[in-house]
């Protein structure tokens, strides 16, 4: 078509993208607005796809067709049959996939581009490929440590944060030489590899715990690389759409180590909830002999009698599933006259809102479901409090001992309770390692067992009563 | 210096300080979308594939657009779908909740 | 389509999301500094004006040029001033307040 | 100097200038942080001027000396001596010239681009142009009315509104001619013309006290207009500017007409207040029997005795500067025992924050001052209410009478508190001509003089007791 039109029709379209993507997100400010604007953006990113389509650069469309339709149909099946529980794994995946594609769009423009390649734009491109493979690595780590095929505890080695530390400013270092000369191909390639290397060894000592953090900082990372691109290909859009991901993912990741009151560093380099810190931790412990283990009769009792009930989630939901029974049981105290609150702390689970999407996925108004700040007063107030697989964010410990590693993490005041019944597996220690004095205070119950099991249990019960 | 740098620089800035605004209003409700969200439209990166995919700069650029095709599509189209499921179970207290 | 142009509705669009948010931020009890504030920044007019005062495009552009920069001085000098002027004034309940 | 290093220099100084205007009205959003962010705001200014002056373009330095000097002795003399109570003729008065600075940049522009003067720069010039004469006159009209130089009340004649309207769109249509042919100077100087006759004749019909509205959307022309500049200039510091001044005017009108609960079209084109519309209106009325008038002794009786007390402000306060003398009384009353609160209408007085700034001159601190959600539930349980020259505000007919003019604008609940005391000159109408049912209420007393002179008064009477 002729160049003139197409010229302005790019744009156009790219401008009106960004547009959308605003409107998208500018839509999750409220669960009403949401999925209109989700829907937007979609809008805006064919409209962008169509505008590029017409460029006249574009001579060949059988590859694209294929990978167009390749992708739709995996991203399809994709979000259609994963579970909600598996939301990070699937958040940590598409990571990985958004940096691969931004390092090898920035491979394939320095190949063809050569060696007649603009200084600031081979900065760029340089930027994008070392920042896309480092995603690319880290989101799968990531998603390793999630899904438990790299095992979640901080794997730690010699000097592991000085050699990461080195690694990543040697690659910058780098960078900077083949930005002075171009034509350093060798170098270039080795920058490469280094930011898949940096991506592995950077995220293997962190606790799978906090892969959220992670995971969020490769979002922001991301958002650099699409920026990149964009200063590269001189596309605004992408420009745009970079800086709206890497103001997101840097936002959350703040937010969560706020919520956790620790440091970046202390995230990145503490191997935070290694055995190593926490020697009190392990199976039991010598103190399993005050635990009071509980029937599912007497919980059902303290639950039955109760007017009041708050609700504590936390991973354990997520790892069995539990939330439909969560609902379920709500459901049956509630019509026997009790009145139901959930709490949600913004870290349980293992991404931020990952309690609140299971919730949601149950069913649960989320009118019911309250933030630490908005129910931490009530639960003086409250007859008994049910704790679904939670375990660092309802530990005392948080508010009274000085030497805990989670000290000054704020906690539910769940111990302030009439009565308070915990159901877990066991008598482990949650992700950072360390006893829980809730679990052996005398008006705490421990129902121990997988949470969706017991939780039936319980259901059955009191729907004969 | 050159213009598309300056270009770029200015909208970098204007975008980092209204995706600041924007994410801030997002409730921690909504934490979950708003990472898939983003996600999906970090996919955007797919019209940069799509032009070393088509526009003809050799095998190696074809192949590496291709699979950048992909991957870039897979964000986008499956993120934007999975934000939809998400949000679509958010619901507020209906009177017939207590059934 | 020049470059020129897109270029400047990106930035327009962009700034007009930013300005909202900003704005919206703004309590009522600071609403008369905001008037004062965005006067003062409109004053950047001025950096237009200083090159029609002093391009050398003869003398009409010259005397418009120097009729515009003193508007706008005044401006953004004033406006700047006045607005430290107010914010100066307002301050919090001191203890020795109820003296 | 060398033409690569100024290219450099000005986008980058203008880019830095964007940011510290952005930074200065984030500064705006708490008053702890305003001065630094206005500071911030100055310093941008003075960035973007010295990286222009190094613009090779510019050759003489007299003129642009000059006039500097002078702009700086002028606006620095306004800003200095200017009493807080004029307020709102400042800002008007600024306001056109700001629109004079850019119409003229604008003229300049087209007479020295000449014929070969491309289109869409063309069209930038154009609504520069056409925008800032229009913003001159209007704001002059604005400043003329609430100088009182013009009538406040509204100046109608026959077709008023469809005569503007059509002058307004026929600029428009000539603007698309000019931009067809450039050279059509004749047609670009009556565009100009018709800018400044479209000021005047749109801004005579409407009422005094609806200046604000004026005030603020002229702003937002205004910026409209320093954006085209940008545009025309290829200038992004004028786009930045003139987008965050023309969302902020504009935001700000939008605010005061919800405020009042009135259209803009209403404000714009109702000649809202003209005698014609409300016939209750005119001195005394017939109604002047019923009055309560009381005396200084009987009103101070009332304040003495009052535990809890609500001042309420509006525009009489600013014609009668009486702020100081407000704040001396309640400091007599708060030495007596009395719990004293200020309330604050968001359209009290003759622009938005009006009073706030009054307060704060007179040392109020400003987490006294209550804002109508915040404080309307209170009247109720609140000893006595003293209204200072405040008339609509505070009329329940906003809440009574379906058929009053201003039907439906949220009011203080005066009206329910034990005892209100109103301060105003006469038992006339306020702005909106028409009569107010508080001051004929049995718990009400009048206490008529000039606002300042009476609270004198009120004070020597207390500190005497
Ligand atoms: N969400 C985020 O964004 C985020 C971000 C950064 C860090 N974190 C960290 O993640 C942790 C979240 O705290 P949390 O309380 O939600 O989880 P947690 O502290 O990791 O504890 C989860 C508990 O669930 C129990 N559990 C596991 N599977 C279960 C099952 N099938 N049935 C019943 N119980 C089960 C476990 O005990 P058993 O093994 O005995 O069953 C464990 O104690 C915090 O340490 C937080 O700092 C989260
Ligand atoms: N602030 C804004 O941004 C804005 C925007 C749009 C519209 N408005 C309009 O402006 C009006 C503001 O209401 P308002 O209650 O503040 O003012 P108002 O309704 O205009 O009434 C002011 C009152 O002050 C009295 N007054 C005047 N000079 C006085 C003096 N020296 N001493 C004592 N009293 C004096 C007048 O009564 P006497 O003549 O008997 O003394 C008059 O009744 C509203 O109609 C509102 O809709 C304001």
């Amino acid at each position: 078509m002729n160049p003139i039109l197409s010229q302005a029709i790019i744009p156009v379209s790219y401008l009106i993208a960004s547009v959308c993507f605003i409107i998208a997100l500018q839509g999750l400010s409220s669960p009403k607005h949401a999925r209109m604007g989700n829907l937007i953006g979609a809008v805006g990113m064919l409209v962008a796809v169509v505008g590029t389509l017409l460029h006249e650069e574009i001579l060949t469309f059988q590859w694209i067709g294929i990978g167009l339709i390749l992708g739709s149909l995996i991203g399809g099946a994709m979000s259609i049959w994963i579970p909600m529980t598996k939301m990070p794994e699937r958040i940590a995946l598409s990571h990985a996939f958004g940096g691969l594609a931004a390092a090898l769009v920035g491979v394939s423009e320095y190949h063809h581009l050569g060696a007649q390649i603009p200084r600031f734009i081979m900065g760029a491109l340089g930027l994008e490929v070392f920042l896309g493979f480092l995603t690319f690595t880290g989101s799968l780590m990531a998603f390793g440590k999630l899904q438990g095929v790299i095992t979640g505890a901080p794997v730690t080695w010699k000097f592991q944060n000085a050699s990461n530390i080195t690694m990543f400013f040697t690659a910058l270092v780098i960078l900077v030489l083949v930005v002075m000369d171009p034509t350093r191909i060798a170098l270039f390639y080795t920058m490469g590899v280094l930011g898949l290397v940096v991506g592995v060894l950077a995220v293997l000592p962190i606790g799978g715990a906090d892969m959220p953090v992670v995971i969020s900082l490769l979002n922001s990372y991301a958002g650099l690389a699409a920026a990149s691109t964009g200063f590269a290909l001189n596309n605004y859009v992408l420009i745009i759409a970079g800086a709206l991901d890497g103001t997101s993912g840097l936002l959350l990741s703040l937010k969560m180590s706020q919520a956790m009151n620790r440091s970046f560093a202390n995230v990145l380099f503490g191997a935070f909830g290694s055995t190593g810190e926490a020697p009190a931790a392990g199976p039991g412990g010598a103190a399993g002999a005050h635990y009071n283990l509980a029937s599912v009769e007497d919980a059902v009792g303290v639950l039955g009698a109760a007017q009041s009930l708050i609700v504590v989630l936390g991973y354990g939901m997520a790892v069995s599933q539990a939330q439909h029974a969560v609902r379920e049981l709500t459901q049956a105290l509630e019509a026997k006259g009790a009145q139901v609150k959930y709490a949600v702390h913004p870290v349980a689970g293992r991404m931020p809102g990952h309690m609140n999407v299971l919730l949601a996925e149950a069913d649960v108004p989320y009118d019911q479901i309250f933030d630490i700040e908005e129910i931490n007063d009530e639960f003086a107030r409250t007859d008994a409090v049910l704790v679904v697989g939670a375990n660092d964010v309802v530990n005392p410990a948080a508010k009274t001992s000085p030497g805990s590693p989670i000290y000054g993490m704020p906690v539910f005041n769940v111990d302030e309770a009439k009565a308070v019944i915990v159901l877990k597996r066991s008598v482990n220690t949650g992700f950072a390692g360390i006893e829980n004095d809730l679990f052996i205070r005398p008006n705490t119950m421990m129902v121990l067992g997988d949470a969706k099991k017991t939780l039936r249990e319980f259901i059955t019960q009191i729907k004969e009563e | 210096m050159s213009n598309e740098l300056l270009f770029g620089l200015y909208i970098f800035v204007l975008a980092g300080f209204l995706g600041h605004y924007v994410i801030e209003k997002v409730p921690p409700l909504l934490h979950t979308p708003l990472m898939a969200g983003t996600n999906a439209i970090s996919g955007i990166s797919l019209v940069g594939s799509l032009v070393s995919a088509g526009g003809g700069y050799g095998k190696l650029s074809a192949m590496l657009g291709f699979v950048a095709v992909i991957c870039a599509t897979i964000n986008t189209v499956g993120g934007f779908l999975i934000t939809d499921r998400m949000l679509r179970m958010f619901k507020k207290k209906r009177p017939s909740d207590a059934r």
